[in-house]
């Protein structure tokens, strides 16, 4: 049987999200049959890492690369060379530029994000108030794009008031002390907003032994299998994610389309992705999956011990 | 005197790889008795110190203590079973204190286990007391001077209950007044009926205290007996095996024209005011008692240190010498007193060392040229008569004297005008002294200056054309020809009478 | 000892070039590096084809630049543990000059001179102020990464212009990469400037016996300093290729590549403690390194398991000739 | 007297001044309160800085102390995911346990085999973290899945402090008594010191160091678990990169990376010095990205002034009395 093989390439190694979105490739190779996936990535969130995975991908000569990358700008000559080579690249949830793919999966859309991370704390701050950012490193693209997004939009929300932003580093010791710092750099804090899975896991627990649960409210994008135990103890609300199955799934979907069914990546151009539907690009060869989804006590039992 | 020794060694063997250390020896020790063992370099003394400390295991024979058989698996056990030992290096730790360093391995325990600070400290007090030395147990060894440290590694031997004390060249590093003062510990020990193993190259002071000796040659025992039956040449003979010739070789050729002058060399901590010329074919001494400066001085003339004053000329032209590469490209080389450190590399082959301060010759714009390096090392080291199995070989496999003469060998091959000569024959056997005597007087006698700088006598007046005698960092005297006697030395190096007025040459 | 004037002839070696070879370090890694590729080719259908090795020799390329300056400053007793560091430092720098539009052959002056003084910072502590290179590095490893994330921030430089490409991207001829043929050339001049030329004899020196070597008329400290230069001139030429093939620059760049180096000339046969070692060993290292890891990621092998390979590759590498000679002794 | 130029004394006055510093900007950084945190987000640092310390008075380095932590770590969640009946104390014993058998891998391959520490030890660092990833299947163990006694441990407060805080403390006293009072604690020293000169004195050189890979290893362990407990996750990455600071705490201790010099106050002050850094670069606004250079630039300080007070003080044989004609 001629199998298609598809490599799923993440920013690293056994990040509970990524994870997720294997299996939902999984279920897409399953649905199209003669799928085989690759589920790869390097050991730690480098550049340099993910280089030496997409060589070995072209040498393998694999049918198409869907990669969620560590630097926008890094990656391109590697994907060129493998795009030179025949093999369909797509990006999905980080970006890679346009010169580096053929089309880009966002996992919803920049601003929607952004408008939710705001709003997800506002909505418990009726009288406003002081809010903080808890990003992963630096230099994520998509944590970048969204705290961007998020300020165009605070104006919206009067009474909100964003005091700093720092890194963890995707690291939990990191983060875990950076929220401990904020706290105290900001004795007024009501909320720290951590748009990474890795930091809002971290501020939770960090509120929870500074004995600020109720005081300080934790928020942003987490997984309900790692925030379960925030939301049951309190020291987070709510947050938001949106469905990595989903989003993993849609990747393989439109990797398949591109790299078999001649799908062709143009502006406008309407491509589907299985039981998620059909997916629009703008003139970036850019499409948003879904809104994200908010997750709090009334539906975490349900969702934590899938993702 | 009782005929039982306390401990004996019956046909002990030991070897290292490509060595036999010790080849089936005997050696008795009785109590109340001093026993010098002697033999020249590499004839096995230390090795057979070490494994009676438990250090090295024999291969083969016994070792016997009051007639029954042991076995020492660690230094610990040979302390436990009664001996002791100040060893030939120093084995001391600089990080720790006096007491600490004493009581290393023995501390005295608390009921918890736990060392008990306050009674070591107590206890290194008293001990120290007894051997006559004033040091406060609590003070970090790295504080003291190499003098004191002796002093420690004497405590820490007598720190143990032991009925058989060795000392191997104990005297080596000590002055001539320490050195009274451990004859009279050695008189002590002896009176209170410990048996006492003596090593040293000094005949005079085998004489001086020894009861009975023991000869080995070559890791063999050659015989034993009581000092009193035999004399010094007797024991020459019996060490190397035929009679050496213990006349300073002539000297025929008389020095020429001035080659170095030396002109108010300084320096902040370690010597002042020095200025002396050398002339060519001449051998020039340094004496004076140990720590005088002299090695200091000869570095700084070398480029190790640097002086902070003073100017240095060669053929009356003033050279610079901020480094040895300067020191050598000026012709002037230095064989240093620390061999082990300083000299050979000893994991290099012998052309390597050899060539190593000659590679501008052999090497062409920079580039390696084996032939030559080959070349160059043969011509040399076969005029020293190495021997070795091959240029290939590595330094290290050498016995200790032939590493010496790749040493002397490497300077050679610089064709240098001035050879320095740092205590060239400290630690060394008589036999192979008069072959370094012997090498020193061809030197001179080919044009070579030579400045040898010894802490013996005899060494010194029967070599050099002209002695200057050094006390604390300064130029004491000028003594040649009628003037230079060893009482005159001593007098100038020890600072005994006023008289500090140069005698002319 | 002086009883003969009988002058034995001393013959120059008793071995002969051959058994030197064959009882050699390098050859026992040379096998390893034959057994590794053959495994390869076996177990994947896509290792025997000349644009995957080419491809795959970016594994090792930059890594072996630094590890050929390494393995000499290793050699002489020394250790430059902020090499990746450096290669932050210089790529930062030149990232920094290319928003004053400076071009091409700037941008490279820049990676190197930055390199350069990051050697000689690193050369000054230990040879004028006589500290201990391992500590001083672990010092300057946090302040010159340190440094450009300063500069950078949560930033990034991208935007370097298309001819800078050539050194991480270009090729010279057919499959040989630009960064490959840079590596060859160094590895000549690197095996040349040990093994043939007076200074290599000195770095041998000053590893074994420092101390012996200066009294020999060494000069040792200049060795040294020019040795740290060295290092961090090819850590900057790895900057400089390892920029160009990403395109970008950002403070994480080439993380935890000193260790790989280390690991490169350690597996190449050079003592850690100083004293011995060879280019041609470091070279083979390289290859090994390079293969296993393409071998492995062929077989979509995480990286991390990767890992556990070369790390018992360079005990068991190691071990193995120890354990044989205790065997026998 | 002494004290007062001993670099304990010079670390402290350093510590002090720094946190004057910080108290400048921000007052509430010296709170008691606050202080006593930052020595509990200091503890893990502390415990292996002690270990490190020993390993590196014995002349060798573990670079695999933070793999060995994670490890553990790891070991400690699953252990507790699959078992959680089982009580806390047992797990703790096991991993301290683990540990230490990861460090006698370590000891072995230095004392047995004869391969270089810093080989060693780089090796087994890459091997550690693979074999992480190989257990867990490189899947993260997060909060909720562990119980909450598990997690409870270390936080919970026993005369006002953490027991996280109290386990460093108890090392401090452990590791003091150890290498004061005991005979293996000076030997630690003699062997860095003149390992020549301890064969001398009955020390077996190699089975001590093996005994210092075992206490690094053992005190790796248990603050596997206590990271483990106290942040509420467990993956592959836990602490990488911290044996670097675990040696630069060491370093800017004064702790000879030669051997035989050191102390375990210094180790302390040197890792309380970093982890003020890390805790007072947030609440003080100083830019994150400014922490690794100022770490940097300390470790280098602190390399310079313990060289100049250890230089060996010049023996004077010149008299200073009258010049000589
Ligand atoms: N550890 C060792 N490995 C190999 N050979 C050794 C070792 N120790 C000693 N030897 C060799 O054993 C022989 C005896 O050495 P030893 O040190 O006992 O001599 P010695 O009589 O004490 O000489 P000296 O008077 O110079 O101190 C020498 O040939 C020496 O090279
Ligand atoms: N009191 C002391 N404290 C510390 N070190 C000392 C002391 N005396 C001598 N030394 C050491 O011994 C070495 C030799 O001393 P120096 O060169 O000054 O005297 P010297 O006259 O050459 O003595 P020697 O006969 O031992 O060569 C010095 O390098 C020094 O390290
Ligand atoms: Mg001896
Ligand atoms: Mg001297």
């Amino acid at each position: 049987q001629d199998d298609v093989r598809i490599a799923l390439v993440v920013k690293a190694l056994g990040i509970g999200f990524f994870d997720a979105a294997a299996k939902g490739a999984e279920e897409a190779a399953a649905e199209l049959g003669n799928v085989e996936l690759i589920y790869t990535g390097p050991t730690d969130t480098t550049a340099e890492g993910q280089i030496e995975v997409i060589n070995s991908l072209i040498a393998q000569q694999v049918d198409a690369i869907a990669i969620s990358s560590n630097d926008t700008d890094a990656l391109v000559p590697a994907l060129q060379k493998a795009m030179e080579r025949g093999i369909t690249v797509i990006s999905w949830d980080s970006g890679v530029a346009p010169a580096g793919r053929q089309m880009h999966l966002n996992p919803s859309s920049n601003p929607l994000i952004g408008n939710m991370i705001v709003k997800l704390a506002a909505d418990h701050l009726p009288d406003g108030g002081d809010v903080a950012v808890l990003s992963a490193t630096s230099t994520s693209t998509n944590q970048n794009i969204w705290i961007e997004e998020m300020t165009k939009v605070l104006p919206e929300y009067p009474g909100i008031n964003v005091v700093g932003t720092v890194y963890g580093d995707d690291l939990a010791d990191k983060s875990y002390r950076e929220a401990t710092g904020l706290m105290q750099t900001y004795p007024d804090l009501k909320a720290i907003i951590a748009p990474t899975s890795v930091g809002i896991v971290a501020a939770a627990q960090a509120v929870v032994d500074a004995g600020k649960v109720g005081q300080v409210n934790v928020t942003g994008l987490g997984l309900p299998s790692e925030m379960a135990g925030a939301i049951e103890s309190g020291a987070s609300q709510s947050f938001a994610i949106w469905n990595p199955i989903d989003l993993g799934y849609s990747a393989t979907m439109l990797a398949y389309e591109l790299s078999q069914n001649g799908a062709v990546a143009e502006a406008g151009a309407e491509i589907p992705m299985g039981r998620m539907g059909t997916l629009t690009l703008d003139e970036n060869m850019e499409g948003a999956m879904a809104d994200p989804f908010v997750y709090d006590a009334s539906n975490i039992e349900e969702f934590k011990s899938i993702f | 005197m009782t005929d039982v020794p306390v401990l004996a060694l019956r046909g002990v063997t030991k070897t290292f790889p490509g060595v036999t250390a010790l080849d089936g020896v005997h050696l008795s020790l009785f109590a109340g008795q001093v026993t010098a063992l002697i033999g020249e370099n590499g004839a096995g003394k230390s090795t057979l110190v070490k494994t009676l400390t438990g250090i090295y295991r024999p291969d083969g024979g016994s070792i016997e203590i009051d007639g029954v058989p042991v076995r020492f698996a660690t230094a610990q056990d040979a302390g436990a079973a009664g001996i002791t030992a100040i060893h030939q290096e120093t084995v001391l730790f600089d990080e720790l204190t006096v007491a600490e360093n004493i009581y290393i391995g023995h501390a005295p325990r608390t009921r918890f286990g736990l060392i008990d600070t306050a009674r070591m400290m107590r206890e290194a007090r008293s001990l120290l007391a007894s051997i006559g030395a004033t040091l406060d147990p609590a003070t970090r060894l790295r504080d003291l001077g190499i003098a004191s440290k002796h002093l420690v590694a004497i405590a820490r031997a007598l720190s143990i209950d032991a009925r058989v004390v060795i000392m191997d060249e104990p005297t080596a590093a000590l002055s001539q007044k320490e050195i009274e003062e451990l004859y009279a510990l050695v008189a002590t020990l002896k009176a209170q009926g410990k048996a006492i193993l003596f090593i040293s190259h000094k005949f005079d002071e085998i004489f001086r205290i020894a009861d009975r000796y023991t000869v080995f040659r070559d890791g063999q025992f050659v015989g034993d007996g009581l000092m009193a039956d035999v004399d010094q040449d007797q024991l020459v003979q019996m060490m190397v095996g035929r009679s050496v010739d213990r006349v300073f070789p002539p000297r025929t050729h008389s020095p020429g024209a001035e080659l170095l002058k030396v002109v108010g060399y300084c320096h902040p901590t370690e010597f002042a005011d020095i200025t002396f010329t050398l002339r060519q074919g001449e051998i020039l001494g340094f004496y004076g008692l140990i720590g005088a400066g002299r090695s200091e001085l000869m570095q700084a003339l070398f480029g190790i240190t640097k002086p902070s004053k003073g100017v240095c000329r060669i053929d009356d032209r003033i050279s610079v010498i901020r480094s040895p590469a300067d020191a050598i490209a000026a012709g002037i080389v230095y064989v240093p007193e620390d061999r082990g450190r300083q000299g050979a590399i000893t994991a290099l082959p012998i052309f390597q060392n050899v060539t190593l301060p000659s590679l501008r010759r052999t090497s062409r714009h920079g580039f390696l040229r084996m032939a030559e390096e080959f070349t160059l090392a043969r011509t040399y080291t076969e005029r020293l008569d190495l021997r070795a199995a091959s240029l290939d070989q590595d330094v290290g496999n050498l016995s200790g004297g032939n590493q010496q003469k790749v040493v002397i060998a490497k300077w050679l091959a610089t064709q240098p005008r001035v050879i320095i000569l740092d205590e060239p024959t400290k630690g060394i056997d008589i036999g192979s002294k008069a072959a370094v005597h012997a090498f020193m007087a061809e030197l001179a006698a080919a044009g070579l200056s030579v400045i040898m700088v010894s802490s013996e006598i005899p060494e010194v007046m029967g070599m050099s054309d002209r002695v200057i005698v050094m006390r604390e960092g300064r130029m004491v005297a000028e003594l040649a020809g009628a003037a230079l006697t060893p009482q005159a030395l001593v007098r100038h190096a020890a600072g005994i009478g006023a008289d500090k007025t140069k005698v002319a040459a | 000892m002086t009883d003969t004037s009988l002058h034995r002839r001393l013959p120059d070696r008793l071995t002969t070039r051959t058994q030197r070879l064959l009882r050699s370090w390098e050859v026992l890694l040379l096998a390893v590096a034959v057994a590794i590729f053959t495994f390869n080719a076996l177990a994947s259908p896509y290792f025997l084809n000349v644009w995957n090795l080419s491809d795959a020799t970016f594994n090792f390329t930059e890594k072996a630049m630094i590890a050929f300056a390494m393995a000499l400053l290793i050699i002489a007793g020394e250790i430059d543990l902020s090499v990746a560091a450096i290669v932050a430092l210089a790529s930062t720098a030149m990232g920094y000059a290319l928003q004053f539009g400076v071009g091409t052959p700037g941008l490279v002056a820049i990676g190197l001179g930055t390199g350069l003084a990051c050697g000689a910072f690193n050369g000054f502590l230990v040879t004028r102020l006589g500290l201990a290179s391992i500590v001083v590095t672990i010092g300057t490893m946090s302040l010159f990464r340190g440094i450009s994330s300063i500069v950078l921030g949560d930033g990034a430089f991208n935007g370097y212009p298309a001819s800078f490409a050539v050194f991480g991207q270009g090729y010279v001829w057919w499959v040989i990469t630009v960064e490959l043929a840079i590596f060859a050339v160094l590895a000549v001049v690197f095996g040349v400037l040990l093994h043939r030329t007076n200074f290599g004899r000195a770095v041998y020196a000053i590893g074994n016996n420092p101390t012996a070597a200066l009294f020999s008329g060494v000069r040792v400290d200049r060795v040294r300093f020019i040795l740290f230069l060295l290092t961090g001139l090819m850590a900057g030429l790895a900057a400089v290729c390892l920029t160009s093939r990403l395109g970008s620059t950002r403070p994480s760049i080439a993380m935890g590549m000193e260790l790989e180096v280390v690991t490169m000339v350690v597996l190449g046969g050079v003592n850690i403690l100083g004293g011995s070692g060879t280019i041609p060993g470091v070279v083979i290292a390289a290859f090994v390194m390079g293969l296993v890891t393409f071998g492995l990621g062929l077989l979509n092998v995480p990286g991390i398991v990767m890992s556990i390979f070369v790390g018992a590759l360079l005990i068991g590498v190691i071990a193995l000739p120890r354990l044989i000679g205790k065997l026998r002794a | 007297m002494t004290f007062l130029r001993s670099r304990e004394a010079v670390l402290t006055g350093a510590l002090l001044v720094l946190l004057a510093l910080i108290a400048t900007r921000f007052p509430g950084f010296i709170a008691p309160a606050n202080l006593a945190a930052v020595f509990n987000d200091t503890a893990p640092l502390i415990i292996l800085a002690l270990g490190q310390m020993v390993v590196i008075l014995t002349r060798c380095i573990d670079l695999s102390v933070a793999a060995n932590l994670a490890l553990c770590g790891m070991v400690a969640a699953l252990l507790n995911v699959a078992f959680p009946g089982l009580p806390v104390v047992v797990i703790v014993a096991a991993v301290t346990a683990l540990g230490a058998a990861l460090g006698a891998v370590n000891g072995l391959l230095v004392w047995k085999v004869g391969i270089p520490p810093i080989v060693v030890t780089l090796g087994t660092l890459t091997i550690f973290r693979g074999v992480i990833f190989l257990i867990s299947d490189g899947a993260w163990v997060n909060a909720h899945q562990m119980t909450d006694p598990f997690k409870a441990l270390p936080r919970s407060a026993l005369l006002g402090l953490p027991v996280m805080s109290w386990c460093a403390i108890a090392v401090i006293v452990g590791t003091a008594v150890l290498v004061w009072r005991t005979a293996l604690g000076r030997s630690f020293y003699a062997v860095g010191g003149n390992p020549h000169a301890a064969v001398y004195t009955g020390i077996d050189v190699g089975r001590t160091q093996f005994t210092a890979f075992v206490l690094s290893g053992a005190l790796a362990g248990l603050t596997g678990y206590l990271w483990v407990a106290r942040y509420a996750v467990a993956y592959v990455d836990i602490a990488a990169g911290f044996e670097l600071d675990v040696i630069a705490a060491c370093v800017i201790g004064g702790i000879g990376i030669a051997g035989g010099i050191g102390s375990v106050g210094g180790a302390v002050l040197g890792a309380l010095f970093l982890g003020v850094i890390k805790n007072a670069l947030p609440v003080v606004d100083i830019s994150p990205f400014w922490q690794m250079a100022i770490s940097g630039a300390a470790i280098i300080t602190a390399v310079i002034l313990n060289s100049r007070t250890r230089r060996a003080k010049g023996r004077l044989i010149l008299r200073q009395t009258e010049g000589h004609a």
